[in-house]
């Protein structure tokens, strides 16, 4: 064991210049995502996406005729310091030309990388985000949001709850969240929504990651009987144990997952069993079919490439590149920041779906070619039910009332 | 003789779980004295001195010149005067001999730190030469005076000795016998002390009290006790020498 | 209500019984060497993924098989972890700190070679019991009942090993009395690496036992190793009954306190509750080896 | 090791450390991890004290910190106070609360304290993030986002520029550097090592247990606390993410390499940890998995850290060097 | 039986013994005596495999047994019976006894050995199921000389049998001695309360300042000035 812990040691340590090197005459991009700690899983769901489009990219001649190089950095656990280090990392030390990150920190990130020129790309999807963004425009310019905010994505969730094609038996409902930023965001809009309907949230109830003894919580559950049950944590453990609990001795309830159904292991691991679980991805490829001929070429090569559809984040992480590069091709100069962001600004970008354009606060707002889509589980495979601004039914998919609620 | 009263155990119990180490023990220390205790091993002679300095709660009264000083925790009754050493030396072995007097000198004393006694008591015990030495390179004879000193440096009133002889060959055992007289005389220092040689308890002590299992069998004069046939039973045994 | 109440308290039950059997073992290393295994959720952690790769081998079909192969596998890592890494450090004066650290190393290397391994994503495991018992309104699930009775039998079995057979007395013994049970000729370095070695055994065999209801994740041993830790010195540390008792206790506070205050705030609970506790007793509930 | 070693081998680091911008002056980012490890070798220099020479297993060094961290933020911002008030003010807080923890811990034996202190340091994040948190103005589980910049006399130190605020840190770390002598030196420090060896004997001699050891929770608490406030100026952002393992791992790891009770050995060990940790970087996953391996090898090779190799090699030559 | 030849032992950095040499016939009492805390029980503990650091060379049988651990030790006859009596607190008088049965070669003997001992300790008879703890001092020492005696032991090293006894008790001890030696096991016994036990010895010793300064019979003994002196303190 010694032995083997020291050559594993003398590996790293003879690794260690050879990272050092870069090629000559690229364009360096910074790639700031967890790639250690609870978030490697979303962090590799944007590496996905953002590793396709280099490569898509490079093998197309490169960038003004220069190869991409992606410079990765361990975010880690988004420590305040910890996405600084990685903007003076990448934009002080390295000097890229871009960034792309994924999930960075709910406007920590807006703070780093604003210090710096070279356009940012996050996938927030956070209101602090924006404030912090809207404290000084000038200066953070180069910020650019993939996704649009949990407060509109729970709106979102919430309008297409209200119209799917079925008659709730009562009007209470029952919230769960994860103690972080996101679930409370998404929470608390939620439970707004439902009282200026007139909906009685029974229950609104802040758990800690790694809750996985849901006991005390569906007892409450089965005594209120809700119409509604919408849960919100990021990771599958928790929501796969919730469901499963709940599956016991389940009640009348439409259980509504929001975002926390992307993780690619509920959809996995569950297969058939999640059937009738609700949830919704922003800034989305709607699958299993999508909207246009270029997004269903997209979406049938990233699975040749992947092995798998693609999960939340891969195709905004992609189109982030793309929409950089497709800036500095008219630009014409990978240096002139400014310049590239002020065109991504202004111009936006044509994507698989239609065009990309972010608002004045530099967020890609849902709507238009960009709708939140909203998904169902049939068959042991997400489909697309809903696109939401403005909402209305996907393609031919129907909801299917959940197989747990007897009528 | 016929000093001031220093030191007043009275009806003093201790128990661990199932076993009284101490029963209902009474006695009383004057001032200016060698007081002596002896008994078997296990008879519960370190017990009392663990509860006269604090580090046991008890059932009972002590009282240190008419003040109790029953629950106080050790640091105040040190401070009040009494100074003790152990049985099996206790050194600091983090500290150097200088230091390990100091700490006496510095919490102890009520007279504050100071230099000066610091090395009086250093050449007193005849460690001036090994100051900056740590405890740790110490024999066991310089360990007993280091421990000793360092009590010393408290300047007490009552300094209770633990079987200082124990490990020691007939020479150290005079030079130890020396070094108590000179406390006792020299620095006017009341002495209590466990021993298991009844020949130096009879050549330093006044009074002797002899313990077993916790209980006091006899008490007074070291002859005279010595010669207590209850004595020479339970604690010599009918040697036929 | 009522039925309310029965849920929370069978789930509490369910949830004391795998803590006792995590909690006992923890106990007993610290019993027995006075060390303290920082890598202990790590090892929850290994004992999941080492079924998760038997389940992988063809041959093998049921958790019989399973439980078969991964004891010994469990036994001789714990053992040989405790004589390369605890047992050379015995020597120090701080070795207690020392332990602490390097088994807080192991832990860090184990969980990082575990996502790098088996990635970050849950691996899981087929239930070992389907279906369950129904009344009304009230449901118990078959999978939970067996858990429970596995987490107790093995503690029972763990009980008679330690009172019935020569190996368990002298585990006893060295944990009462080193120096005695050295004098009686009890090779006290290989009870220490024994008891190691069954300690990681039990908390592995909960990994197994766990991983179809809450799957293996590479960090899922954090939690476990907190809550053993709190039940350890809640019980009294080094006392096995009194592990059995806090297991429980603690499994009933959080369901009911769960239920009633809401899931953030069975931590804070829990640790006012040890804290008071220690506060009153510092050796915790019962002190040594009962 | 002597004082005269300590101090001289402290002024040599610190000559050292303070020559360092000439040379990454103009690199942010390795200002930054140098500012960290100030940061850090402050908060782990406390750690040693506390647990190296007061010979307590005090594990709520993080905690201590992020406490503050959030109470400075927090004063500064609901108050305005200036944060260079405000740290101190934390600090007073911090120290307020160290002994409060310390206080149970007196009663306790090693591993219970460990746990106790830990206790804390696991309470702390649902603390933070739930009702009673955000009524204090934590800002719950989004974090505290925009924090005061630290000024003084008109000056204002960003991040964007950061030599300044490394020297202002070395000031501190400096300053903390030489309390932490003081106190090893002076009667406290011998009053820690006393307790340590042999408690029985110390509290006999008049050694009060209760008030040193009350006193190195406070000491250390207060310290770290202002760290903690140091820090939330710098960044301009917390949030409850400190209280993530990876912190407490590198501080211990940080033990390591310096060796327990062997200061300034900690502030040696976090220069090293920290650059160790930034060069693994590039190597993703496999980072914490080195991490890992190097303390487990370090604590069985180098058992006292890098200064205890020092010793070793030193006493060789030079007999009576004790630990 | 036992031999022992220029023995040195350490503890840390503290020399005990210097150059201990000494020798037990089979079926003898050899009694050592000397001051407190010079060595007698790390000469014990040395044989018995109790001590770290040991060098020169111990001999059981004409077999080198230097450095051999306690667990070989107590298999091969050998045992020791603390001072401090070091039982098992928690558990019964039943498990201390088979537990002093650990070894493989005492195992078989079991039974055999408990009978004897409950015949020489009739009061551990009655007491089997009652703690360890729980004892009083006279009959936590039967039971320590009486765990030692289940390890089918050839030869065991008493240390201080009278420690914590009442006087009534130590003609007991004495005749429990003589007893043992005569089921044919030799012993070495360090004791100076009960003068009935040096009585008993074949051969005795005396370390001072962990070297042997006398050797030989009780009668010498008597004749010797300094060793009244030294231990006797009269």
């Amino acid at each position: 064991m010694k032995k083997a812990l020291g050559i594993l040691l003398i590996l790293v340590l003879a690794l260690m210049p050879a990272t050092g090197l870069w090629a000559k005459d690229t364009i360096k991009v910074g790639v700031p995502l967890a790639m250690t700690g609870p978030y490697t899983d979303t962090g590799d769901n944007y590496w996905k996406g953002i590793k396709m489009a280099i490569d898509e990219i490079n093998t197309a001649g490169g960038l003004l005729g220069k190869q991409l190089e992606p410079i990765r950095f361990d975010t880690q656990e988004f420590a305040p310091e910890r996405v600084m280090q990685g903007a003076d990392y990448l934009c002080g030390q390295i000097g890229v030309d871009s960034v792309h990150a994924g999930w960075a920190g709910w406007g920590q990130d807006v703070r780093a990388y604003g210090k710096y020129t070279a356009p940012f790309f996050a996938d927030d999807g956070s209101q602090s985000a924006v404030d912090v963004f809207k404290q000084n425009k000038e200066e953070y310019k180069n910020i650019f949001q993939l996704t649009d905010t949990g407060i509109n994505q729970a709106q979102s969730m919430f309008n297409v709850l209200m119209a799917l094609p079925y008659e709730y038996p009562n009007k209470k409902a029952v919230i769960i969240t994860a103690d972080d930023a996101w679930g409370t965001e998404v929470g608390d809009t939620l439970e707004k929504n439902f009282k200026e309907k007139g909906w009685d949230v029974a229950m609104h109830e802040l758990v800690p990651y790694g809750t996985n003894q849901w006991g005390p919580l569906l007892t409450k559950i089965r005594r209120i009987k809700p119409a509604i049950i919408h849960v919100e944590i990021v990771s599958a453990q928790e929501v796969i144990t919730f469901f499963r609990q709940f599956m016991k001795r389940p009640t009348n309830s439409i259980l509504s997952y929001g975002y926390s159904l992307v993780p690619r292991e509920v959809v996995e691991t569950m297969g058939k069993e999640a059937d009738g679980l609700l949830g919704e991805v922003p800034t989305a490829m709607p699958t299993p079919e999508a909207p246009t001929p270029e997004a269903q070429a997209w979406l049938e090569k990233f699975e040749t490439i992947w092995g798998h559809l693609p999960q939340a984040g891969s195709w905004a992480a992609y189109s982030g590149v793309k929409a950089w590069a497709t800036a500095v091709e008219a630009v014409g100069d990978e240096k002139n920041h400014d310049a590239v962001s002020d065109y991504i600004a202004t111009n936006g970008y044509k994507g698989e779906t239609g065009w990309w354009k972010w608002d004045e606060d530099h967020v890609m707002r849902a709507g238009g070619d960009v709708p939140i889509a909203h998904y169902q589980v049939q068959d042991g495979v997400m489909v697309a039910i809903f696109t939401d601004p403005p909402t209305k039914p996907y393609k031919d998919y129907q909801f299917q009332v959940p197989r747990w609620i007897k009528q | 003789m016929g000093g001031e009263q220093m030191l007043r155990v009275t009806n003093v119990t201790k128990k661990f779980g199932a076993l009284t180490a101490v029963n209902n023990l009474s006695f009383e220390v004057r001032q200016g004295q060698v007081f002596g205790i002896a008994g078997p091993n296990g008879a519960g002679k370190s017990t009392v001195y663990n509860l006269i300095t604090g580090l046991y709660d008890f059932k009972g009264t002590i009282s240190f010149k008419d003040q109790d000083i029953s629950g106080l925790p050790p640091h105040r009754i040190a401070k009040l005067g009494i100074a003790r050493t152990f049985q099996i030396p206790q050194t600091f072995p983090s500290l150097t001999v200088e230091k390990s007097i100091e700490v006496g000198s510095y919490f102890g004393s009520r007279k504050g730190f100071d230099q000066n006694h610091v090395d009086q008591v250093l050449t007193f015990v005849n460690l001036s030469d090994m100051r900056g030495a740590p405890t740790g390179s110490l024999n066991l004879l310089q360990k007993k005076m280091l421990m000793i000193g360092a009590a010393l440096a408290t300047r007490p009133e009552i300094l209770m000795l633990d079987e200082p002889m124990a490990g020691s060959n007939a020479k150290e055992i005079i030079q130890l016998m020396d070094l108590i007289r000179r406390i006792n005389q020299d620095l006017g220092i009341t002495i209590i002390l466990i021993e298991h040689f009844m020949k130096v308890l009879t050549e330093l002590t006044e009074t002797l009290l002899i313990l077993e299992t916790g209980t006091e069998i006899c008490c007074g004069d070291p002859q005279k006790v010595t010669s207590d046939p209850r004595v020479i039973e339970c604690y010599l045994g009918d040697c036929d020498d | 209500m009522v039925i309310e109440i029965t849920d929370v308290i069978i789930s509490g039950l369910i949830n004391g019984s795998v803590y006792a059997l995590m909690a006992v073992g923890l106990t007993l290393i610290y019993g027995v060497s006075k060390a303290f295994n920082f890598a202990y959720g790590s090892f929850y952690s290994l004992g999941g993924y080492i079924a998760f790769l038997l389940f992988g081998l063809s041959f093998i079909n049921n958790y019989f098989l399973v439980f078969v192969l991964a004891v010994p596998i469990l036994l001789v890592f714990g053992f040989f972890v405790e004589k390369t890494l605890v047992a050379p450090l015995r020597k120090r004066d701080d070795w207690e700190i020392k332990v602490m650290m390097i088994t807080l190393g192991l832990a860090l290397f184990l969980d990082n070679s575990f996502q790098v391994i088996f990635g970050s994503r849950m691996k899981s495991l087929p239930p070992f019991l389907e279906g369950g018992f129904e009344a009304g309104d009230f449901y118990l699930s078959h999978q939970d009942v067996g858990i429970f009775f596995l987490s107790i039998g093995g503690i029972l079995l763990f009980r008679w090993f330690l009172n019935n057979t020569r190996t368990g007395m002298s585990v006893r013994a060295v944990a009462q009395n080193p120096a005695g049970a050295q004098i009686v000729g009890i090779p006290k370095e290989f009870v220490f690496a024994a008891t190691f070695a069954i300690s990681t055994v039990m908390v592995g065999m909960g990994g197994i036992l766990l991983a179809q209801k809450y799957f293996i994740t590479p960090m899922g041993g954090w939690d476990i190793l907190v809550k053993a830790w709190v039940i350890t010195a809640f019980g009294g540390m080094g006392s096995i009954r009194g592990g059995l008792y806090a297991a429980f206790i603690v499994g009933m506070l959080e369901a009911f306190v769960g239920w009633y205050f809401g899931m953030t705030w069975t931590l804070i609970v829990l640790f006012a509750v040890l804290l008071t506790t220690l506060a009153v007793r510092p050796q915790g509930l019962l002190g040594k080896w009962g | 090791m002597d004082h005269k070693r300590i101090t001289f081998l402290l002024a040599l680091i610190w000559t050292i450390v303070a020559v360092l911008p000439l040379f990454f002056g103009g690199t942010n980012f390795i200002m930054h991890i140098l500012i960290m490890c100030l940061i850090w070798s402050v908060v782990a220099s406390c750690w040693d004290l506390i647990m190296g020479f007061a010979g307590i297993f005090s594990f709520g060094q993080v905690a201590f910190f992020v406490m503050g961290a959030y109470a400075s933020a927090i004063i500064s911002a609901q108050f305005s106070i200036p944060p260079i008030f405000a740290v101190f003010v934390a600090g007073g807080i911090t120290a307020a609360i160290g002994i409060l923890v310390g206080l149970p811990c007196l009663k306790l034996k090693g591993a219970y304290i460990a746990l106790v202190t830990f206790a804390v340091h696991m309470i702390l994040e649902p603390v933070l993030k739930g009702d009673i948190g955000r009524a204090m103005g934590t800002g719950g589980s989004r974090g505290l986002l925009t924090i005061e910049p630290m000024h003084i006399f008109g000056y204002t130190f960003t991040t964007a520029s950061p030599v300044p605020y490394f020297y202002l840190m070395l000031l501190v770390a400096v300053l903390c550097s030489v309390i932490i002598l003081v106190v090893i030196k002076s009667h406290w420090g011998t009053a820690f090592l006393a307790l340590k060896d042999s408690q029985e004997f110390a509290t006999c001699l008049g050694v009060s247990a209760f008030k040193y050891k009350l006193r190195v929770f406070a000491l250390t608490s207060f310290l770290t606390g202002m760290m903690g406030g140091f820090y939330a100026h710098y960044v301009g952002m917390l949030s409850t993410r400190m209280l993530g393992i990876d912190l407490f791992v590198t501080l211990m790891v940080i033990l390591v390499i310096g060796g327990v009770g062997k200061f300034p050995g900690a502030i040696i060990g976090a220069f090293i940890t920290i650059a160790v940790n930034e060069l693994l970087s590039p190597l993703g996953p496999y980072r914490p998995i080195t991490m890992g391996a190097m303390v487990v090898i370090l604590v069985l090779v180098l058992p006292d850290g890098i200064v205890g190799l020092f010793e070793r090699l030193f006493s060789k030559k030079q007999h009576g060097m004790t630990h | 039986m036992i031999e022992l030849v220029d023995v040195n032992a350490c503890y840390q950095d503290f020399h005990v013994l210097k150059n201990v040499s000494l020798a037990v016939k089979k079926g003898q009492i050899v009694v050592m005596l000397g001051p407190n805390g010079h060595g007698k029980s790390t000469v014990l503990k040395s044989i018995c495999g109790l001590v770290e650091k040991v060098s020169g060379l111990i001999r059981f049988e004409g077999e080198t047994i230097t450095g051999l651990g306690s667990e070989k030790l107590v298999g091969m006859g050998i045992t020791y019976i603390a001072e401090n009596r070091e039982l098992f607190p928690q558990m019964s008088v039943l498990e201390n006894l088979k537990l002093g049965a650990y070894s493989r070669s005492a195992r078989a003997f079991e039974k055999e050995n408990l009978e004897k001992v409950f015949d020489l300790f009739p009061r551990l008879r009655d007491r089997q199921s009652q703690l360890a703890a729980t004892m009083s001092g006279g009959e936590a020492r039967m039971l320590a000389i009486a765990r030692g005696l289940m390890s089918n032991a050839r030869f065991l090293a008493i240390d201080e049998p009278s420690l914590g006894l009442q006087p009534n008790l130590r003609d007991e001890v004495a005749k429990i001695i003589k007893q043992i030696n005569g089921q044919g096991i030799t012993l070495l016994v360090v004791e100076q309360n009960i003068p009935q036990i040096t009585e008993l010895a074949d051969t005795l010793y005396v370390l001072e300042e962990g070297s042997i300064s006398f050797e030989g019979s009780k009668e010498d003994a008597r004749g010797n000035d300094h060793l009244k002196e030294i231990f006797l303190g009269m």
